[in-house]
C-alpha cells in the first residue's frame, strides 16, 4: 500500500511527463496487485488491460502532441493545499466511524451482497458473482457505462473531426 | 402493456436514436431523427405526469429484479416535473435550432452534434428518473461527458479551455459524489434510495454518514456551480454554442438542483432532523455570497452571454435557498424556480442565439442599437430580462414571492432581504442591457443586418409566452411544486 | 504421497532458486552502471528468475489448465522480454545514451 | 490459404486449452473467434511465408533445450558478476556478423542473443549485429559463434520443410 | 355583467391598441387616430363605471388566481373610480395635445412613444381599479416599466442617466420596501386584499403595523416622498406630454393614490389613528412640502420648478393620507384631480411655449406672455389650482385639508399648509410676473421665432390646454363628484 | 494487511488528497489529467476496501469455498473505471486540441492568451 | 530499416494470440474474471500495437474510422436491443429471463450477448479514441 | 508458506524496482524499471493466485504478459518520434 502512495507522488512530482506516465505504469501495476490481494480480480483485469496498454499509449500521444516537460512553477498554492486538507481531514473524520477493514459483519456485507453470492449462480448460471451482477442484476448501469464510453469516442471524433478547417478559420479570426 | 414500460422507454428513446444520428451521417435525418426522439419523449413524459398526478408515484424495475438487488426507477410529482422541464425543453429546442447550427457547427460534425445532445438528453433523464445512488453517478458522467463535448463544439477557441475546465471541475465534483457514494455504501449496504433512507434513520448521526452526505453535497454543489463552487460555469455559457448554452441553462443545473433536493429531502431527509445538520445554513449562507456575487459580477460583463452566465450564478444562490428552507414553502419556491427560470434562460440564451446568428458575436459593444434591428431579438432579451429581476406578471416573480414568502415565514429576514436586493442588482444590468439596446448612441459603422429567421424565433417565444403565462397563472406549476413539496416533506 | 511430496520439494527448490535470480537481477538493476548492463540484469529476471518460479508452480498446479496457463505465460515472457530489451537498447543508442565502459574509466584512473 | 488453415487449426488449439469449459456453445464461440482472428491477422497481411507460427520446426525443441542450458549457464555467470562486492564486470560493445538468410532467422538469433544473459543485441545492421555484453567473456562465447549455427540449422530445417 | 366588462375594457383596450399601434407605425395618421378612439372609448367607460359607482353597482372581476390566494382581481372603489375617470379624460385630452406637440417638434420613434403611453394608460387604470394589493403591484411595476422607455425617448447621455435614476429609484422602493412590505403582510394575514376598514386591523401589534407603514410608505416611490423623489425631476427630460401626463398625473398619481388605498382598505383609518403609526409621516410629508417649494423656488428650469411642485403637491395628498380621517381622505381624494387638472394646465403650458420658442429657462420667459396670451392666462389658472387659491379646483382640497388638520389638531401641519401655500405662490407667481414683462432679450435673439401664438399646426396644443384650464376651473364649482366619492370611500 | 482497521482507507485518502491537490494546482493540462486518474483510483480504492472480507475469497462461485468478498463494490468500480477511462479520453482530446489552437498548454499562459485577446 | 524488424516480427507473432485472448475473455466473462469491457480494451490493444510498430495509416487501412464509428454503434444498439427484446417479450427492460423458457438460461443468454455488446463497442470507441488522436500531426 | 516467500522476495524486487524507477536517470532506465515490474507482476499474481487457492487468476498474470509489452513498446515508440522530431 505504502508503494502506491509513494509511487503516486512520485509520479506527480516529477516533471518530465513521460516520465510520469511510465511511473503511472508502475502505479497501475501495483494497483492491480492490490485488487487481486483485495479479491477483486475482475477489477484487477480491467486495470491490467486499461493500464497496461491504453492509457500508456493515450498519455504518450497526448505528450507528444503537446509538449514533454512541465513548466516550473515554484509558488505554493495555499489554496490547493487547503481545499484538499478540507477534504482529506473529512474523510479522515469520516473513516473513523467505518467498519474494519474486512469486517465481515459490515453493513456491505450483510444487506444485498449476500443475495448475490447465494442466488447469482442459479438464477443466472454465471459462476462470476461479478459478472452476474454487472450484466444482469444491475445491468442498466452497465447500458449506462457503454453509453459513457460511447459518448466519449463520439465526443473526441466530434472534437477532432474536421479540426483542420476550424484552425484556420481561427487563425483568420486571430488575424482581423 | 407498453404503458407500464413507459418509464424506461423515454430513457431508452434517445439513447437509441443516438447511434442511429451516428449511423446515418448526414444532418438532416439526425436532426429528424433526435426531433422524433425527443417529441415521443416528450409525449412519454406528459402522459406519464397525468398518471402520476393522478395515480401517484410509479415504480419501474429494470431487468425486473426487485428494488434493493436491481436497479430501480421511481417517478413521483417531483421529478416527472423535472422530467417535463427537461424534455420540453429539448422538443423545444431541437425543431427550430437548424439555422443556428448550421451557422456555428461545421457540416461534418452536425450529426455528432444531435447524437451526443440525445446523449446527454438521455444522461439528464437518466438522473431524474432512478431511485438508485449509483445509477444517478453513471447517468450523471454520461450527461456530463456529452456536455464536455457540446461545450467544446464552440467556435472560438475558448470553448476548448471552457469544455476542459468543466472537465475537471466536474469530474472532481462526480468523484466526491462517487465517495459519498462509497461512505454511505460503506454504512448501508445499499444503493437503492428508498432502502438507504430507511437503513440511514438509525445511524445518521454516525461519522461516516455526515461526511459521505457532506462530500456528495459538495461534490453536487460543484455540478451545480454554487458559489464558490461554480469557476466552470461563466466559460462555459460563454463560449458553448448558443444552442448549447440555451440548453445546458434551461436544464444542466436544474438536474444538479434536483439531485440536491432528492438526496437531502428523500435520502437523507433532513427536514426532520434538522438539528443535527447544518448543510441547510451552509448552503443559504453560500446562496447569499452566490446572490450577491453573481449579480454584480454579471453587471461588470462585456459579453452578453457572460452577462447571463452570471446572472445564471446568482439564480442558482435563489434556487438553492428555496431548497434549503425545509418548508412547504420554501420547497415550492425551489422547485418552481428550477422550472420558471429554465424558461426564462432558455429564451434568453435561444434570442441571443438568433442575434449570435446575424452578429456572428454576442460581444455587449456591438448589440448597440439593436432594438432597432432585431426588434424581436431585443425585446425577447428585455421581456426575459425583467423575469430574472422578478418583475411581477412574469414567472421570476412567482418564485421569488415564494422564496421571500419561505423565508419569512422561517423568521430568516437577511434571506427575504438578499432575494429583493438580488433582484435590486439584476435591474442594474437588465437596465445597462436595455440602455445598449434601445437607447445607446448608435454605431455608424455597424452592419446593416436583419431580424433573425422566424424558425429560430419561435421556441424564444414561446418561452416567453410560458414564461408570462406561469407568472400570471401560476396554478399549474405552483401546485405540482406543493405537491412535490409536501411529498418530500413527508406531510401527508 | 511421495510423489506429491517429490513434487513439492522440486517446486520448493525451484521457486527459490528462482527467487534468488529475481533478487539478484533486482540487485543488479540497482548496482550496475549504465541502461545497457541494467538491461542484462533485467533479463536475468525475466528468463530465469521468472522460468524457475513458474516452473514451480507449474508443478504445484500439476496437470490442469493452470500449468498449461503458466506455460503460455512463460512462452509469451520468452517472446516478449528480449524484444523489449532490445527495443530499449536501440532506443537508448539512439537516444544518445553511451555505454559506460570499463576501460575508459580504468585509464582515466591512471 | 493453407497457412491461414494451419493459424487457424493452432489458434483453435490454444483456445480449447485456454477454455476449460467444453460446452458446445463455448466450443463453437472458439471456432468462430479463431476464424476471425485468423481474418483479421489476413488483413493486417500477417500470412506471409515469414510468419513464426507456420514455420515450427522439428528442430525447435532441440534449439530450446540447448538455449535454455545456454541461459543457465550464463545466468549464473552473470550473477556472480553483479553480487560480487566489487562488481567485476567489463561492459563491451562489439560487432556479431550473421550469417542467417531469412527475417526470422534473425530474429531469433537476435532474441536468443539478448535471452541470454549478458549478452544484448542492441542494434540489428546489414550483416552484424551490434552487440553489449556485461563481460569479455560473455562476448567471447558468443563470438564463438556457436548459437549463430545453431540458428543457421534451424532456418535452414525449416526452410526444408516447406 | 356589463359593469365587468366596462373594467376590463377600460384596463386592456390601451392594451389592446399596441399591435395596431405597431402595425400602422408607417402610418402617423391612422395610427393616431387609433389612439384617440382607444381613448375617447377609455373616457366612456370610465364614466359609466363612475355613474355605476354612485348609483351604488359593485363591481368586480377576478381574472384568475396567479398562485394559490393571490387572485388577478379588480374591484372598483369610489376613489379609484375617479382617478380612472380623470386618467381617461386626461389621456384623451393628452393625446390631442401630443399629436401637436410630436409632430412640431418631430420627434423619433413615435410609434415607442404611442406604444408605451398606451400601455402606461393601461397599468393607470389598472392600479386605480385593482382589487388586491398584488394586482396593484402588478401594474404599479409596469407602469414603471413603460414609462421608462418615454423617459428615455431622446436617447441622449441626459436622458439615459435620468432613465437609470428612474428605473432605480422606482423600482428599488418598489422592490425591496413595497414588495418586502407586501410579502410580510402576506406572511402575517395571508390575503392582500383591500378590504372595507383595513385588511389589518386588529390582526397585527402597532409595532408591526408602523414598520409595515413605513415600508409601504416609502415603497410607493411614485408618491416622491423625500428622499425618494429624486427620480420625479430626473424624469422630465421626457417629451413635454410626458411629463404632462405622466409626471403630473398617471405615474405620481397612481402613488400617491396608492397611498390612499393603503391607508384606507389596507391599514384602515382607525389602526393608523389608535396605534398612531402614521404620525411619523405628518412630519415627513410636511418636510417634504416645504423643501420641494424650496427647492423649486431655486430653479430656472421651468420644467424642473413644476416638477419640485408636483413633489410638493403630492406630499399634501400624502400629509391627508397620515392625518387618517374621513375629512383629509376626502381632501386628498379632491386634491388628486385638481392637481392633476392644474399641472396638467401648467406643464402643457411649458410644452407650448417649447414649442413655439425653443425655451425652457424661466429667465427666458421674459415677454413671452404677450406673445402667447392664451398660453399664460391658462398658465395662471393653474398657478391658482397649485397655490390653492378660488376660483379654482385647488380650493376645496385645501379647505377641506385645513378641516382635517384642526380636527387631527396637529398645528405642524396647519403650519406647514400655510408656509406651504406661501412658498408656492413665491415660485410660481414670478414666472408670471416675467412672461407678462417687456425685456430686450426676446427680441434681440430670437423674436422672429416666436410666433404670435401658437401656429394653426399646433391648434390641437391650444385646444387641449384650454380644456385642461376650463376643467381646473370646473372644480372649484362642482366638487359634488369628487366629495360624493371621496366620502364613499372613507364613510361607507 | 489486516494489522489496521482503517489503514486501507487512509492510504485512499492520502491519495485522494495528492490526486486532488495535483489537479488543483498544476497548471500543465494532461498533468491535471494523470492527478484526476489518481484522484479517481483513489476512490476505487475505497469501494474495493470496502468490498473485502477477511478471510474471504474473490467473488466467483466455486463449491471449494464459502466465504466470498462483495462483488457489488467489484462491479461499480469496473463502471467507474470505464468512466474514467472516457474522461481521460475526452480530456485528452480537448488537450489536444487546445496546445492546438493556443500553441500552449499551460493553464496560466493560457489564461494570459485569453486576456490579451480581450483587450 | 532492420531496427524494428524483431519488433514487427515478435508482433506478427503475438497480435493473434492478443486477438484471440480478448474473444476468450469475452467469452469467458461469465466464468473467470473479465468480460465485454476488458475484452474490448483487449482487442482494441492489440490493434493498437500494430499501429504502433507498424504504422497508425496502416493500421487505419485495415480498422477503418468508418467500420469502428459504424461497430461502435452497432455495440450500443445490441445492448439496447436485447433490452427491447425483453420488452417485446413480455418483460421488464433488461428483463433476460424472458428470453428463454427457463429463466435462469434466457438470463445467460442475455448476459452473452450484452456482453458481446459490450465488447464491440469498448473495443471500436477505443480505437475510434486512438486513432482520432494519434492520426494528428 | 512456499507463495508468501515467493511473495516476500518478489516485493523485495519491486522495492528495488521502484528505488531504479524513481532514481532515473534517464527515461530508459523508467521504462527498463516499468518493464521489469511488471514481470514481477505477473509472477506476483500467478503467485498470489495460488496463495489464494484460486489459481485460475492466472489469467491476469497472462494478460499482463501480454499487455505490459505493449505499453513498453509503446513508451520507446514515442521517445523515437521525440527524438526524430527534434
Ligand atoms: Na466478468
Ligand atoms: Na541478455
Amino acid at each position: 500500500m505504502i508503494f502506491v502512495f509513494v509511487t503516486g507522488c512520485f509520479a506527480i512530482w516529477l516533471k518530465d511527463l513521460v516520465a510520469s506516465t511510465i511511473i503511472l505504469g508502475i502505479y497501475s501495476l501495483i494497483m492491480a496487485t492490490i485488487w487481486v490481494v483485495l479479491d477483486a480480480v475482475d477489477v484487477a483485469f480491467t486495470e491490467a488491460a486499461v493500464g497496461a496498454g491504453v492509457t500508456t499509449a493515450l498519455l504518450l500521444f497526448a505528450i507528444w502532441l503537446t509538449g514533454k516537460s512541465e513548466k516550473k512553477v515554484n509558488r505554493i498554492q495555499w489554496g490547493a493545499i487547503l481545499g484538499v486538507i478540507l477534504t482529506g481531514s473529512l474523510l479522515i473524520y469520516g473513516t473513523i466511524g467505518m467498519p474494519d477493514f474486512g469486517d465481515p459483519s459490515a453493513p456491505a456485507q450483510i444487506h444485498i451482497s449476500p443475495y448475490y453470492l447465494q442466488n447469482s449462480l442459479a438464477e443466472t448460471k454465471a459462476p462470476n458473482a461479478v459478472t452476474a451482477v454487472l450484466a444482469s442484476y444491475r445491468g442498466f448501469d452497465t447500458l449506462g457505462e457503454v453509453t459513457v464510453i460511447f459518448t466519449a469516442g463520439i465526443g473526441v471524433l466530434a472534437l477532432l473531426s474536421g479540426f483542420r478547417k476550424r484552425r484556420k478559420r481561427e487563425k483568420g479570426v486571430i488575424q482581423e | 402493456m407498453i404503458s407500464s414500460q413507459l418509464p424506461i422507454l423515454q430513457i431508452i428513446i434517445p439513447l437509441v436514436a443516438a447511434p442511429l444520428c451516428i449511423l446515418l451521417r448526414s444532418d438532416r435525418y439526425s436532426w429528424f431523427i433526435a426531433n422524433v426522439a425527443t417529441i415521443s419523449i416528450l409525449g412519454i413524459v406528459s402522459f406519464l405526469m397525468v398518471a402520476i398526478l393522478e395515480n401517484g408515484p410509479i415504480n419501474y424495475q429494470l431487468g425486473g429484479w426487485t428494488p434493493p438487488f436491481g436497479i430501480e426507477y421511481r417517478l413521483d410529482t417531483l421529478n416527472i416535473f423535472v422530467l417535463l422541464l427537461i424534455s420540453g425543453s429539448a422538443a423545444l429546442i431541437l425543431p427550430f435550432i437548424t439555422n443556428s447550427i448550421e451557422k456555428e457547427i461545421d457540416k461534418n460534425r452536425r450529426h455528432f452534434f444531435y447524437a451526443i445532445f440525445l446523449l446527454t438528453l438521455t444522461g439528464l433523464m437518466g438522473i431524474v428518473a432512478t431511485n438508485d445512488i449509483f445509477n444517478v453517478y453513471v447517468f450523471l458522467e454520461i450527461s456530463s461527458l456529452g456536455t464536455y463535448v457540446l461545450i467544446g463544439l464552440g467556435k472560438k477557441r475558448q470553448a476548448l479551455t471552457a469544455a476542459y475546465r468543466y472537465l475537471i471541475q466536474g469530474t472532481i465534483g462526480a468523484t466526491f459524489i462517487l465517495i459519498g457514494i462509497g461512505f454511505l455504501y460503506s454504512a448501508t449496504g445499499t444503493l437503492n434510495m428508498a432502502d438507504m433512507r430507511n437503513l440511514l434513520d438509525p445511524i445518521i448521526d454516525t461519522r461516516p454518514v455526515l461526511a459521505g452526505i457532506s462530500i456528495m453535497t459538495a461534490g453536487i454543489l460543484i455540478k451545480l456551480a454554487l458559489f464558490p463552487l461554480h469557476l466552470w460555469l461563466p466559460n462555459a455559457y460563454t463560449f458553448a454554442p448558443s444552442v448549447v448554452s440555451a440548453f445546458l441553462a434551461m436544464v444542466s443545473t436544474k438536474v444538479a438542483a434536483y439531485l440536491l433536493i432528492r438526496l437531502n429531502y428523500s435520502v437523507f431527509d433532513i427536514s426532520s432532523r434538522l438539528d443535527n445538520f447544518y448543510i441547510s445554513e451552509v448552503l443559504i449562507a453560500l446562496s447569499i455570497l452566490a446572490i450577491l456575487i453573481g449579480s454584480f459580477a454579471a453587471i461588470l460583463q462585456k459579453d452578453i452571454k457572460s452577462l447571463l452566465a452570471m446572472s445564471s450564478i446568482a439564480q442558482i444562490g435563489y434556487l438553492v435557498i428555496g431548497i434549503s428552507i425545509p418548508t412547504v414553502t420554501g420547497l415550492t419556491g425551489g422547485i418552481v424556480h428550477i422550472f420558471n427560470h429554465g424558461l426564462i434562460k432558455g429564451s434568453m440564451f435561444l434570442a441571443i442565439a438568433c442575434i449570435v446568428y446575424r452578429l456572428g458575436d454576442s460581444n455587449l459593444k456591438k448589440l448597440k442599437g439593436l432594438g432597432n434591428k432585431m426588434p424581436f431579438s431585443a425585446a425577447a432579451l428585455v421581456i426575459g430580462g425583467l423575469g430574472l429581476v422578478g418583475i411581477p406578471g412574469t414567472s421570476g416573480f412567482i418564485s421569488k414571492w415564494y422564496l421571500v414568502t419561505a423565508a419569512l415565514e422561517s423568521n430568516l429576514w437577511p434571506v427575504a432581504v438578499v432575494v429583493l436586493l438580488g433582484s435590486l442588482i439584476t435591474i442594474v444590468y437588465i437596465g445597462r442591457l436595455i440602455e445598449i439596446l434601445y437607447f445607446a448612441p448608435l454605431d455608424k459603422s455597424a452592419p446593416q443586418i436583419k431580424e433573425a429567421p422566424l424558425l429560430l424565433h419561435i421556441p424564444v417565444w414561446i418561452l416567453l409566452a410560458a414564461s408570462i403565462y406561469f407568472g400570471l397563472h401560476a396554478d399549474f406549476t405552483i401546485s405540482v411544486a406543493e405537491n412535490a413539496a409536501t411529498l418530500l416533506l413527508g406531510i401527508k | 504421497m511421495t510423489e506429491s511430496l517429490t513434487l513439492n520439494i522440486l517446486s520448493w527448490i525451484s521457486v527459490i532458486t528462482g527467487c534468488f535470480f529475481v533478487i539478484t537481477g533486482g540487485l543488479g538493476l540497482i548496482r550496475l552502471p549504465d541502461v545497457f548492463s541494467r538491461i542484462h540484469a533485467a533479463g536475468i529476471t525475466d528468463t530465469l528468475g521468472a522460468g524457475f518460479i513458474i516452473l514451480g508452480l507449474m508443478l504445484q498446479g500439476g496437470l490442469s489448465f493452470v500449468t498449461l496457463k503458466l506455460a503460455l505465460v512463460m512462452i509469451f515472457i520468452i517472446f516478449t522480454s528480449p524484444t523489449a530489451s532490445h527495443a530499449l537498447a536501440n532506443a537508448a543508442i539512439l537516444g544518445g545514451q553511451r555505454p559506460w565502459l570499463k576501460t575508459a574509466k580504468e585509464e582515466k584512473k591512471s | 490459404m493453407l497457412h491461414t488453415i494451419r493459424l487457424f487449426i493452432m489458434l483453435f488449439g490454444i483456445w480449447l486449452a485456454l477454455s476449460g469449459h467444453y460446452t458446445p456453445l463455448l466450443i463453437i464461440a472458439g471456432g468462430i473467434c479463431a476464424l476471425l482472428c485468423a481474418l483479421i491477422s489476413i488483413r493486417m497481411d500477417f500470412i506471409d511465408q515469414f510468419h513464426p507460427f507456420i514455420k515450427i520446426s522439428w528442430k525447435a525443441p532441440i534449439y530450446w533445450l540447448w538455449l535454455t542450458i545456454e541461459i543457465f549457464k550464463s545466468g549464473i555467470n552473470v550473477s556472480y558478476l553483479i553480487l560480487h562486492p566489487r562488481m567485476p564486470i567489463s561492459p563491451c560493445v562489439d560487432k556479431v556478423y550473421t550469417k542467417q538468410k531469412t527475417e526470422i532467422g534473425l530474429v531469433t538469433y537476435a532474441n536468443s542473443i539478448t535471452l541470454t544473459p549478458g549478452t544484448l543485441t542492441t542494434s540489428l545492421k546489414d550483416n552484424y549485429f551490434e552487440i553489449h555484453a556485461l563481460s569479455h567473456t560473455l562476448m567471447e562465447d558468443l563470438k564463438s559463434d556457436e548459437m549463430g549455427n545453431k540458428v543457421c540449422e534451424l532456418e535452414q530445417n525449416s526452410r526444408d520443410e516447406l | 355583467m356589463s359593469g365587468q366588462i366596462l373594467i376590463l375594457l377600460n384596463i386592456f383596450i390601451p392594451f389592446l391598441i399596441v399591435p395596431l399601434l405597431f402595425l400602422f407605425k408607417n402610418n402617423p395618421n391612422i395610427r393616431e387616430i387609433t389612439s384617440i378612439l382607444a381613448s375617447i372609448i377609455m373616457c366612456i367607460s370610465s364614466a359609466l363605471v363612475i355613474e355605476n359607482i354612485i348609483s351604488g353597482n359593485h363591481l368586480t372581476v377576478t381574472i384568475w388566481e396567479v398562485a394559490p390566494g393571490l387572485p388577478i382581481n379588480f374591484t372598483v372603489e369610489p376613489i379609484g373610480a375617479l382617478f380612472a375617470g380623470i386618467g381617461s379624460f386626461l389621456w384623451l385630452v393628452t393625446t390631442i395635445y401630443s399629436l401637436g406637440y410630436m409632430r412640431a417638434n418631430s420627434e423619433n420613434n413615435q410609434t415607442r412613444f404611442y406604444i408605451c403611453f398606451s400601455i402606461a394608460l393601461g397599468c393607470t387604470a389598472g392600479i386605480a381599479y385593482s382589487g388586491n394589493m398584488f394586482t396593484l403591484f402588478l401594474f404599479y411595476e409596469a407602469l414603471t416599466l413603460s414609462t421608462y422607455p418615454l423617459v428615455t425617448h431622446s436617447g441622449t447621455e441626459e436622458a439615459r442617466k435620468s432613465g437609470r435614476i428612474y428605473l432605480g429609484i422606482l423600482l428599488s422602493t418598489s422592490i425591496m420596501l413595497l414588495l418586502l412590505a407586501m410579502l410580510w403582510t402576506w406572511v402575517e394575514v395571508g390575503s392582500l386584499n383591500f378590504i372595507k376598514g383595513g385588511l389589518l386591523t386588529n390582526q397585527v401589534s402597532s409595532t408591526t403595523a408602523t414598520i409595515l407603514f413605513i415600508l409601504y410608505i416609502f415603497g410607493v416611490g411614485k408618491a416622491a416622498i423625500m428622499p425618494f423623489h429624486k427620480w420625479l425631476p430626473a424624469a422630465m427630460v421626457a417629451p413635454a406630454p410626458v411629463s404632462a401626463l405622466l409626471h403630473a398625473v398617471a405615474v405620481v398619481k397612481a402613488g400617491v393614490f396608492t397611498i390612499i388605498k393603503l391607508t384606507v382598505y389596507i391599514f384602515g383609518l382607525e389602526t393608523i389613528s389608535n396605534t398612531a403609526s402614521g404620525d411619523w409621516l405628518i412630519y415627513v410629508s410636511g418636510v417634504t412640502i416645504l423643501l420641494a417649494a424650496i427647492i423649486a423656488l431655486k430653479q430656472d428650469n421651468l420644467k424642473l420648478r413644476l416638477a419640485y411642485s408636483t413633489i410638493g403637491q403630492l406630499a399634501y395628498i400624502v400629509l391627508a393620507a397620515a392625518l387618517a380621517n374621513s375629512h383629509a381622505i376626502a381632501a386628498g381624494t379632491i386634491h388628486i384631480a385638481a392637481h392633476a387638472f392644474g399641472k396638467i394646465t401648467l406643464f402643457f403650458c411649458a410644452g407650448a411655449i417649447y414649442t413655439a420658442s425653443g425655451r425652457t429657462r424661466i429667465s427666458e420667459l421674459y415677454g413671452i406672455g404677450r406673445k402667447m396670451p392664451l398660453t399664460m392666462a391658462a398658465f395662471i389658472v393653474g398657478a391658482l389650482v397649485m397655490i390653492g387659491l378660488p376660483p379654482s379646483g385647488g380650493f376645496p382640497s385645501k379647505w377641506l385639508l385645513l378641516n382635517a388638520t384642526f380636527s387631527h389638531e396637529n398645528w405642524f401641519a396647519l403650519a406647514v399648509l400655510i408656509i406651504g401655500t406661501l412658498l408656492t405662490a413665491a415660485y410660481l407667481i414670478p414666472i408670471i410676473f416675467i412672461s407678462f414683462q417687456k425685456s430686450d432679450y426676446t427680441e434681440k435673439n430670437d423674436a422672429q421665432e416666436v410666433s404670435s401664438e401658437l401656429g394653426s399646426k399646433s391648434f390641437f396644443m391650444t385646444m387641449a390646454i384650454i380644456i385642461t384650464s376650463f376643467t381646473a376651473l370646473g372644480l372649484f364649482f362642482y366638487p359634488e363628484i369628487a366629495i360624493k366619492l371621496a366620502t364613499m370611500a372613507t364613510g361607507g | 494487511m489486516e494489522i489496521l482497521g482503517q489503514f486501507n482507507y487512509w492510504v485512499s485518502i492520502a491519495l485522494a488528497m495528492i490526486g486532488l491537490y495535483t489537479v488543483i494546482s498544476k497548471g500543465h493540462l494532461i498533468k491535471k489529467l494523470i492527478g484526476l486518474s489518481i484522484f479517481q483510483t483513489s476512490v476505487f480504492l475505497l469501494f474495493i476496501t470496502i468490498g473485502k472480507v477477511r478471510g474471504a475469497t474473490a467473488p466467483i462461485i466455486d463449491p471449494n469455498f464459502s466465504s466470498y468478498s462483495s462483488p457489488l463494490p467489484h462491479v461499480l468500480i469496473l463502471t467507474a473505471i470505464v468512466v474514467s477511462v472516457a474522461t481521460l479520453a475526452v480530456g485528452i482530446g480537448l488537450a489536444i486540441l487546445i496546445k492546438r489552437t493556443y500553441g500552449s498548454i499551460e493553464d496560466d499562459e493560457i489564461e494570459s492568451i485569453d486576456k490579451a485577446e480581450e483587450n | 530499416m532492420k531496427n524494428y524488424l524483431i519488433l514487427r516480427v515478435i508482433t506478427k507473432l503475438l497480435i493473434p494470440f492478443i486477438l484471440l485472448f480478448g474473444l476468450y475473455v469475452q467469452m469467458h466473462g461469465d466464468y473467470g474474471p473479465g468480460g465485454g469491457f476488458q475484452a474490448g480494451v483487449i482487442f482494441a490493444s492489440a490493434f493498437i500495437l500494430y499501429a504502433i510498430v507498424f504504422d497508425v495509416r496502416i493500421a487505419r487501412k485495415v480498422m477503418p474510422m468508418w467500420l469502428l464509428t459504424i461497430l461502435s454503434c452497432v455495440g450500443v444498439l445490441l445492448y439496447c436491443g436485447v433490452g427491447i427484446a425483453t420488452l417485446i417479450y413480455g418483460g421488464n427492460f433488461l428483463e433476460y429471463g424472458v428470453l428463454s423458457s427457463i429463466p435462469s438460461s434466457g438470463n445467460h443468454i442475455g448476459i452473452l450477448i450484452i456482453e458481446i455488446g459490450v465488447g464491440i463497442a469498448v473495443a471500436a470507441v477505443i480505437l475510434l479514441i486512438f486513432f482520432s488522436l494519434a492520426g494528428r500531426r | 508458506m512456499i507463495y508468501l516467500v515467493l511473495c516476500a522476495a518478489l516485493l523485495f524486487t519491486i522495492i528495488l524496482g521502484l528505488t531504479r524507477a524513481f532514481l532515473g536517470p534517464s527515461i530508459y532506465d523508467r521504462v527498463l524499471a516499468v518493464n521489469s515490474i511488471g514481470t514481477k507482476t505477473v509472477l506476483i499474481i500467478a503467485a498470489l493466485g495460488f496463495l489464494m487457492g484460486r489459481p485460475d487468476f492466472t489469467d491476469i498474470a497472462l494478460l499482463y504478459a501480454l499487455l505490459n509489452f505493449i505499453g513498453t513498446i509503446a513508451v520507446l515508440k514515442y521517445v523515437r518520434r521525440q527524438q526524430g522530431h527534434n
